[in-house]
This record gives structure tokens, C-alpha cells and sequence, in this order.
């Protein structure tokens, strides 16, 4: 199948200093990736640069152009429903119907509730339902089952299994085992070598 | 020496003054801020230096 | 060799180096010089009395105090543009020149105004505008310490200055409209050279000469001091996770 | 986009009711006047047409923060950011939005709040119309404002010393418009010079906003 | 107690300058009247009293929300409400932490900022008194108000909204007493009473702000 | 060992709903109670009960009066270094030295970073060092190891036994297992019922 993701000789940034380097790895439509690595590894950056948030130091990244990220934080509204969340993320993606979404993600009993209420496994599921209302191909996720029960993981499990078999692709960073059956990519190898500053040039870029 | 200022001599000293003083204190916070920055720099490298 | 070559780092620092004593000498010369002989070789004039004399440091202060934010927004040109970080780096170490030459000029201005127009302040354009023109520079100033990315910062306050640029001099025309003011220009011309005896006019043009050295030898001490922090950071941050 | 300005409009009533506060406060500013200046009437008609733009100004300025803080904060503008929708028309849309929740209720109501100035007659004409011109541009400036400060850990009142030097010709030329209608003097030229400044704000500024936020959260 | 007095004030410091930022929107405030009012010494001098309490007190205002605000949301304060020590001890640190970074340095700055208003010579003290003696009430009632609304998605509005009306009797006898003291006249009533209102707030509201808090995180 | 916490007949309420009722447990000095259950079920709602943080509905908790709390949220300065961080809890809760915390938690070379550039497991871990500081005898934390990875999990572990070898207790909510040897009690059997309201009386409390 075709790819839906590639990343060649990547070098991501933060705070001004490279974290990791030399990441090379594709993405076939259909297929999941999990990024696994120790706390501050550089996960979340390599994330935010396929995402599109920040541009990469060296190397390139070649994305659908609709591409779906989750982020540590879920971007709800407290103030608004669950179904209102859901509805404006639909609309600005110019799909319908979030009907599906809220029952896959077993947010029906929820529907009419103040996100605020929620409690934090419900809001993640919130949050986990705004993908499915996206239409991308492509899942950028960071660390989604985070306060979610066995259940909700084994609910989650099922949808991205459901979503790479309709030929999407997903990008997982986790800690924990997804259950799914998906390639893993460790990213401690590609943590950046700490280069020796010679001259005030290089304190720059 | 000092020229005779007549009736405003307050006015003009304190403009001249108050000019002075902050020149002064602009070009003495540079250098201090100079000469902090380069102290540290170099003491930074000399530890990184030993430290290989 | 290009002009763009002494934004590297390496070259800027190599050369202003050697140019910072060279400026800090002939400022120190030319300050010297125009002060003195503004001060205790001037007579008094017809309508100002011995009040003439805040005029040289008056009017030099005024003139920095616009002319630094005109470079500051070609240097932040400059950054946006090329992205040359010792660009960057030099409209941030201007800023804080740029605000205290406006002091300057709005504290002689005000000292001045007492015993001209009988009042400390009036709002009058000219005034008015230097007010806030100090507002900016106070922004600019506040804004850059508040990010915590130097490169986002240097971005951030490149638009700042651009946009502030636009309306400071919009402001200019909006407080003229709105008040025709006090300040001297019809009483005693003075930036009409036919209008002042040269015996004033030589010394100014020397101190106006001895705050533009000054501040070049200040903008290039201060840009050595920002490049030096730079590569003290980096270092930090190397060290700390070696 | 549409869904965009429904959002925030919903937002802005829900949340405590941010529609109706942005005019209490102005409400407040006006009414706190006299007890700061004294009662007198006549010292009060001769400043009331800059006190009422100085408080619709400031209580445009107090809601500026909530324009991308909150999206910043609960991870909304990430996802924004990567939306299929250019960040200019977000940053519009917001702009746009603010300006229906606090400019305009503050024009429809400054001619009650004149009342308790002792406005002149004359000039409650001139008034609403110097807001309805005006307040657009103090929305889009305040909008490139919280563009610039929405990193910043609650860049509240840096905000305020970024964006008040901005307001300042708004404030001029609007305060100046209501000076001139309530002593029957002609206005043309402070109005020109209204509609030129909001409308050169609408066209230009959103592009300065969306870099802004685009640098914000590149942050590498 | 001391621990979280200089917690404030380091993060009052830290967060771009949050110490100087109420000082210049104060310089702000000031300077916009004369914008809006127009330039003519003599009103200005008569309103110049009612204008810098008013800019005093709106800048105190633009900061009350940090003080428990940003506690709030990253969770310090039900870290806070269950670390020993008394929620009235938190909230007196906190206004005071509020008053040191705010009405101090207000104080300080009001007399420069008096010129700009052009206030008669004789009233600059009695300007500083009013400020000093005033101040401290303003911050300990504007830390009631954060505590009532600290529950609430940006309650910033709102909370100026609770607190406005607190603060008339303060801005009322503080703007009179330097009226008074500008045309000459006695200034001991008003500051008596500004005195006694300083001094019973301090003494009581902190119990009120403390229930307040703990109603709040009781949300059951 | 003497008896640290002790639960009875404990009804929670939650946006004016019970959500939990009847939990009856006690804790020993020296021991830990995990908490599970779907979420939603109420965790995070009994533990700010018995952290004090609001009344129970009914029943009684007693606890000791110096307890430590570690929510969702880490309450975190990110103006402030790590150091700095964790210096402020020290001296709020009287006690002295984070050195050890730090080095137990592994912070040591993070301690004078601005806590605003953590990872999120960084992060985590700057707010499970608090708890060492607090010197209280009762831990009660809400799904701390939320973004650990596997060897800070294990740090944590490991933490938690030192504490409870001297004398210690800690009550944990979570999703996954904390490697820890401790009870497990789980709250899906004290799920309140819906009770029909029948008269105006019963819609107040
Ligand atoms: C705070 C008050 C004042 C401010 C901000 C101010 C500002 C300025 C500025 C911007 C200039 C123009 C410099 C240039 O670009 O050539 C200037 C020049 C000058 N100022 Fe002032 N001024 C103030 C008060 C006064 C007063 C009170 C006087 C005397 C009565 C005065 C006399 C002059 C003279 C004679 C010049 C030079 C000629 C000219 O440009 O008209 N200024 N001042
Ligand atoms: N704003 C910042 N400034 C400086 N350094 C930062 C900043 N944010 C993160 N870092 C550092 O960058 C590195 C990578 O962080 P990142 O958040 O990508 O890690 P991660 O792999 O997602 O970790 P985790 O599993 O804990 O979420 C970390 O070492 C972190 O401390
Ligand atoms: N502010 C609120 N108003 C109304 N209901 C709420 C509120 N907060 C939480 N709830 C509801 O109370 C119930 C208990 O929430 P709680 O946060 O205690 O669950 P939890 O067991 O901690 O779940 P999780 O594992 O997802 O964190 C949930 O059903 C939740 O929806
Ligand atoms: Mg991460
Ligand atoms: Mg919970």
C-alpha cells in the first residue's frame, strides 16, 4: 500500500537544542507505528513537528495534508457538551454526523453534559472521539489512553483497529501497550549526541 | 570658571544633571552587564573545558 | 565578502571588537568636546536666557531617541527577512538606549517647559508623541524577556516593532491634529539653519556627533553582551545534559 | 469557520456571562467617574466624551486575554493550528467574535451611560457612531495584542502596555468626533480618519496576528 | 507563610514582570485621559485627583486575578487547602503579596504620574498619603473578590464586577482627600475614614476570603 | 500497626450527585490500598473527600491530620525551577532539605530547569517528588504514575515501599498496575443507586 507518512533524517528541537536526530521511519496506509522511549526522550516534539506545529531542524517529513493530532491535552471546552465539543470540531472539518463517534467512543450516556463534569477518563474519550469526527487518514496521537480503564483502552484498541483496516494510518506514543497489533520504534537510539560549542556561531540555529 | 547662569540656573543644571545621570547609569549598566556576561562565559567554558 | 557576512557571530564579534574601543574613544572625544564648549562657551540667548544651553542635550537625546527605533526596525527587517540572529540581537540591545535617550529628552524637555511655558508638561504634539513613543519602547523592552524562546522571541518582537513603527508615526499625525502645542519651531526656529547664529549651531552639531558615537559604541557593547549570553546559554544547556 | 464564530459566541455568553460583563464594566468606569471627579455637571459634560471612549476602551482591553488564552490553555489552538482552516480566517473569526460580544453592546449602550455624564444633547448621535466606527479596530488590534501574549503565562497586563499605545489614534480621532459633534463643529475629518484606521486595521492586521500566533507556537 | 509570601513575589517578579506591568498601565490609564478629554490644562487639573484614583485602582483591578487564578488551575490551591496551615494565613499572604506589588509601587510612581494631570503643587502629599493609607484596602478587598470567583472559567470580568462596588467608598474618600488637600482645605475627615475602612477590612475580610475559598473547592 | 485512615459507611456526592456509597475500608500503617474502577466511577471524588477538600455526604473518614494530596494535576509553577518547586512545599509544610527528593525521584538533573520545560513524565515526577517533602504519614495520590515511563514507575515503586517500611500509608487510585504488594479494593459495588425522588424534600441534599 501507499505511504501515508514518511520522515527522513529528522532532527527535532526544543527549547533551541536538537533532541533527537536521524529519525528515519514510513508509515503504509493501514498500518500503526508506536513511539516508545523514556520520559523526555522527545516524543511530544517529534509529534508537534509531523503535526506540522513546529518546522523540523534538518530532515524532511512528507504528510497527508488532513492530518489528525491529539495532544497531551484534550482542547475541550468545559463550558460546552460533549455533543457541542464534538459538533465544532466536526464542522471545522467539514464532516457530518457525530452520531457514530459519540457511540464507538461510548459517549451516548454522556451527550448532553457539560465537558467540565466529565471525569478525566470521560474527558479523555472526548477527546479520543474528536479523531473520528476529523476525517484524516492519518492519527498523530500522544499518549491517548492516559487515565482511561480497561475497557476504554480495549474501546480504542477497536477503533484504531477499524480505522487502519478502512486504510487510515496512526502514529501512537505511549508508555503503555495499546493492544494493538502495530509496528514499535524505539526512539532512544536517535537521541541527539550532545555536539561541543566551539564558536559563538554555533550558540546560534 | 562656571559660567553665571542668572535666574535659571536650577533649570539648566538639572537638565544637564539629570542627562549625566542617566547616561551614566545607561553606560555603567552596560559595562557591568558586559563585563558579567563575559566573566560568566568564561568561567563556563573553563569548566566545560576540564570537564572535556 | 558581502555586508551580510558580519551577521555571523564569529566575524561580528572579531570585528566590534576591534571598532568598540575606536567608537568608545572618538564618543568620549566628541561628547567631551561639544558638552564643554556648549556648556561654558555659549552666550545666552535673546528670549531663552541661559535656558539655550539645555539645547545640547536636549535636541541630540530627541533626535537618538528616533533615529534608534528607525534602526531597530531595519534590524528587525533585517531578522524577519534574512535571519541573521546578530540583527536580531543588536535592535534588542538598542532598545534600552532608545528609552533613555526619550527620557532624556522628555526630562530636559519638561524641566525646560517651567520656566518657558510655566508648566511642567503640556500636551503638546511633539511631546505628546515622545510620550508615547517611550510606550513603545517600554512594550518592546517588556516583551522580550517575557518569551521564553529566543527565537521565538526575536520574531515576536520584530512584528511588534514593525506594527508599532506604523503607529507611532500615526499617532504623531492623530496628537498634531488634535492639539497645535507649544513647541518651540515658530518662536526660535532652530532646525532651520538660517535661523541660528553659528555660534550655537557648531557645538550642537558636536554633541548631536558625540550621541550618535555614543550610541553606536553602546549598541555594539550591548550586542556583544547579548551574543556572549546566548552562547553562555547554550552551553548550560549542554552541560546539563552531558 | 462559521462554526468557529458560533463556538466563541456560545463560549463567550456561557462562560460566565462574558457577553453582558464586558459593558457592567463599562458601566462601572462610567459610574465611578463622578465619585472620583466630584458631581459638578459642567466639569462632567466637558469630559464625557472621553470618558465614555476611555471606558468602552478599557473594557475592550480586559477581555482581550480570553481571545486565544483559553484555546492556548486547554490545547484547543494546537488542534486550530492543524485544522484544515488558514490561521488567518481563525484569527478574523476571533477578532470578529470579540468585537460582537463587547464592541458592539458598548456602542448600543454608551448613549444610556451618557445620560449619567450629562452628555450634550447633540452629540448622542455622534457618539454611537464614533463607536461603531471605532470599536472594530480596537478588536482587531487587541486581537494582534493576545496574538503576540499568548504564550506568556498569563500576559495579562503586558497585553495591555503592547496594545494601549495602539489604541491611541482610535482613541484621538474618536474622542475628538464626539468633542466636535456635541459643540456643532464639523466632524468629516476625525470621522475619515476613523473609517481609514479601522478599515486599513481590518485588511492588514489578521496577517500580522496569524504570524504571530504561528511563531508563538513554533517554538522549537 | 513566609515560604509562600516569596513564592508570590518571585512569581509576581518572574512572570514577565508582573511587578511593573500594574505601574504601567497606571502610566497608561493616565496618559489616555488627556487623549479622550482633551488637552486643556485646566480641566485636567480639576480632574486630575478623581483620575489617578480611578487609574489607581483599575490597574489594582486588571491584577486581582492572578491571585488565585493561576493557583487554581494548575492545582496548587487544593494542595494548598490541604498543607497545614490555615486558609486565612493564604489569604492574607496573598493580599499582601498583592499590595507589595501593586498599590507600592502605585504609590511611589503617583506623583510622577501627577504631572503628567497637572495636580496643584500642594496636593502631591496629601496624593501619596491617600494612596498609602487606601491601597492596602483595595488589594485585601480585591483578594475577596478572587476568592468568590477563583472557581470560575476566567471569572475576570465578573470579578470586577463584585468588586467595583466595594472599592466606591475607598476611591470616594481617597479622591477627596487629595481634592482637599489640592484646594487647601482640611482633609481630616476623609482621612479618618479612609484610615478606619483600611483598618477594619484588613482585620475582617480575610475570614470572609478564606470561607470563600473553601466553599469553593467544596463543590460537591 | 495502629490504624492510619479509617473509612465508614462514606457517601460521596459529585455536581450534587452521590456517586459513591457505603465504602467502608481501613488502612494500616505500613500498607497501601489501590483503588480501581471504570472511570467515572468516583475515585478522584473519595480521595478529595478524604483529603478534606469537601464534606462527605455521610459516614465518617478519619484521618491523620497531616495527609499529602497528589491530584490530576501536579500544581506546578512553570516561572519557577524545579528546585524552587519543590523548595516552596518543603518550607510551606515545615520541613527541610529536598535533596533527597530529588535524588529519588531522579530530578537531579533537571533541579534548576524552569518547571515550564518538562516533559510531561518530567513533569509527573516533579509532582510524586512533593509528596517526599511533605513529610506527612498518608499519601493519597490520583493516578500517579499518569505518563511514566516504565523505569519511573518502577523509581515510584520503589519510593512508595520506603515510605511504607517507615510507617507510612498510601492510598492509590489508578488504571495500572504500580507494581506495588497491596490490597485492592475496587468501587464498582458502591456505585450509588438512583434513587427516585418522590418529594421536594429529597432534591436537597
Ligand atoms: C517633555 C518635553 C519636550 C519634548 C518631549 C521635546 C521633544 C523635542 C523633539 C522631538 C525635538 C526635535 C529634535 C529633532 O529631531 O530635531 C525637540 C527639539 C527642540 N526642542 Fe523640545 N521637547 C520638549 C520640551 C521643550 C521645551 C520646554 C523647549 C523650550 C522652550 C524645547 C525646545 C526645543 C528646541 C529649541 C528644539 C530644537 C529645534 C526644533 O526642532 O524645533 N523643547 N524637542
Ligand atoms: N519549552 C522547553 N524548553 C526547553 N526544553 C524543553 C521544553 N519543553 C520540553 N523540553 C525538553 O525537551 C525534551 C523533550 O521533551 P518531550 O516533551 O518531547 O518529551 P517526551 O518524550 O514527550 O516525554 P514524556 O514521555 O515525558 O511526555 C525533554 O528533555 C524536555 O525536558
Ligand atoms: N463538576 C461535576 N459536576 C457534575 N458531575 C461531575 C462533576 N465532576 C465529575 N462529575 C461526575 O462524577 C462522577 C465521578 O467522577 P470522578 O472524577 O470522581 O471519577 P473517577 O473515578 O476519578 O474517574 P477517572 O478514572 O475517569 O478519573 C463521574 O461520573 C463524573 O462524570
Ligand atoms: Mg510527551
Ligand atoms: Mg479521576
Amino acid at each position: 500500500m501507499a505511504d501515508l507518512l514518511t520522515v527522513r533524517d529528522l532532527t527535532v528541537s526544543r527549547g533551541g537544542m536538537a533532541v533527537l536526530e536521524g529519525v528515519n521511519f514510513t508509515l503504509a496506509s493501514g498500518a500503526a507505528l508506536i513511539l516508545r522511549g523514556p520520559n523526555g526522550i522527545g516524543k511530544t516534539t517529534l509529534l508537534r513537528t509531523i503535526a506540522g506545529l513546529q518546522p523540523p531542524v534538518a530532515g524532511t517529513v512528507s504528510a497527508p495534508a488532513g492530518l489528525a493530532y491529539a495532544a497531551h491535552a484534550d482542547g475541550l471546552k468545559g463550558a460546552l457538551t460533549v455533543r457541542e465539543n464534538l459538533t465544532f470540531w466536526a464542522r471545522l472539518h467539514g464532516t457530518a454526523g457525530i452520531a457514530p463517534a459519540l457511540t464507538r467512543m461510548n459517549l451516548d450516556a454522556l451527550a448532553d453534559r457539560p465537558a467540565a463534569t466529565l471525569s478525566a477518563g470521560q474527558k479523555r474519550r472526548l477527546g479520543l472521539a474528536r479523531l473520528l469526527v476529523t476525517g484524516a487518514a492519518l492519527w498523530v496521537m500522544d499518549e491517548p489512553t492516559v487515565s482511561l480503564d480497561a475497557d476504554s483502552v480495549a474501546l480504542f484498541g477497536q477503533v484504531v483497529r477499524d480505522h487502519l483496516a478502512g486504510g487510515g494510518g496512526a502514529l501512537i506514543a505511549t508508555h503503555i501497550d495499546p493492544g494493538l497489533a502495530a509496528g514499535t520504534l524505539d526512539l532512544s537510539p536517535f537521541r541527539a549526541r550532545i555536539r561541543r560549542l566551539d564558536g559563538f556561531d554555533e550558540a546560534f540555529g | 570658571m562656571m559660567p553665571d547662569l542668572g535666574r535659571y540656573t536650577m533649570t539648566v543644571l538639572s537638565a544637564w544633571g539629570a542627562t549625566l545621570v542617566l547616561l551614566a547609569v545607561l553606560v555603567g549598566v552596560s559595562l557591568w552587564q558586559a563585563a558579567r556576561a563575559k566573566r560568566a562565559l568564561g568561567a563556563q567554558e573553563e569548566r566545560m573545558r576540564k570537564d572535556g | 565578502m558581502s555586508l551580510w557576512d558580519y551577521a555571523n557571530p564569529v566575524k561580528f564579534m572579531r570585528l566590534s571588537g576591534r571598532l568598540l574601543p575606536v567608537a568608545s574613544i572618538l564618543a568620549g572625544i566628541s561628547l567631551a568636546v561639544g558638552l564643554v564648549w556648549g556648556f561654558f562657551f555659549t552666550p545666552d540667548a535673546e528670549n531663552f536666557g541661559s535656558t539655550v544651553k539645555v539645547i545640547y542635550v536636549h535636541v541630540p537625546a530627541a533626535m537618538m531617541a528616533i533615529n534608534i527605533w528607525v534602526m531597530m526596525l531595519v534590524a528587525s527587517l533585517i531578522w524577519l527577512v534574512r535571519r541573521h540572529h546578530v540583527s536580531a540581537l543588536a535592535a534588542k540591545a538598542a532598545a534600552p538606549i532608545g528609552a533613555v535617550m526619550t527620557l532624556i529628552a522628555l526630562i530636559t524637555g519638561a524641566i525646560w517647559g517651567q520656566p518657558m511655558w510655566g508648566t511642567w508638561w503640556a500636551w503638546d504634539p511633539r511631546l505628546t508623541s515622545f510620550l508615547i513613543l517611550f510606550l513603545f519602547y517600554l512594550g518592546y523592552m517588556a516583551l522580550w524577556p517575557a518569551i521564553e524562546n529566543t527565537e521565538t522571541a526575536a520574531d515576536l518582537t520584530s512584528v511588534l516593532c514593525l506594527v508599532g513603527s506604523v503607529f507611532a508615526v500615526l499617532s504623531r499625525y492623530a496628537v498634531n491634529f488634535w492639539n497645535q502645542g507649544l513647541h518651540q519651531g515658530a518662536t526660535l526656529s532652530l532646525d532651520r539653519q538660517q535661523h541660528i547664529a553659528n555660534v550655537y549651531w557648531v557645538p550642537l552639531l558636536v554633541c548631536i556627533a558625540g550621541f550618535v558615537l555614543l550610541f553606536v559604541a553602546l549598541v555594539l557593547l550591548r550586542t556583544r553582551t547579548e551574543i556572549r549570553l546566548r552562547r553562555l546559554r547554550a552551553l548550560e544547556q549542554r552541560e546539563r545534559l552531558a | 469557520m462559521i462554526a468557529l464564530l458560533l463556538r466563541d459566541l456560545r463560549l463567550a455568553v456561557r462562560a460566565g456571562g462574558g457577553f453582558g460583563l464586558g459593558l457592567v464594566f463599562f458601566l462601572i468606569v462610567v459610574t465611578l467617574v463622578p465619585f472620583g471627579v466630584g458631581p459638578e455637571g459642567g466639569v462632567l459634560a466637558r469630559i464625557a466624551p472621553g470618558i465614555l471612549w476611555l471606558g468602552a476602551l478599557l473594557a475592550c482591553l480586559l477581555s482581550l486575554d480570553r481571545i486565544f488564552a483559553l484555546d492556548q490553555e486547554d490545547g484547543s489552538l494546537d488542534l486550530l493550528a492543524t485544522a484544515p482552516i488558514p490561521m488567518e480566517a481563525v484569527v478574523a473569526i476571533k477578532a470578529l467574535a470579540h468585537w460582537l460580544t463587547t464592541g458592539l453592546p458598548l456602542t448600543i449602550a454608551a448613549p444610556v451611560l451618557a445620560v449619567l455624564l450629562h452628555l450634550p444633547q447633540g452629540a448622542y448621535g455622534w457618539l454611537v457612531l464614533s463607536l461603531l466606527v471605532g470599536t472594530p479596530a480596537l478588536s482587531v488590534l487587541g486581537t494582534f495584542g493576545a496574538a503576540l501574549t499568548v504564550g506568556l503565562r498569563r500576559g495579562g497586563l503586558l497585553l495591555s502596555l503592547l496594545v494601549l499605545p495602539l489604541y491611541v489614534p482610535t482613541l484621538i480621532f474618536g474622542a475628538e468626533l464626539v468633542r466636535r459633534g456635541a459643540e456643532g463643529r464639523t466632524v468629516e475629518v476625525p470621522l475619515l480618519m476613523l473609517a481609514g484606521i479601522t478599515a486599513a486595521t481590518i485588511a492588514l492586521m489578521p496577517f500580522a496576528s496569524a504570524a504571530a500566533i504561528r511563531m508563538n507556537l513554533r517554538q522549537t
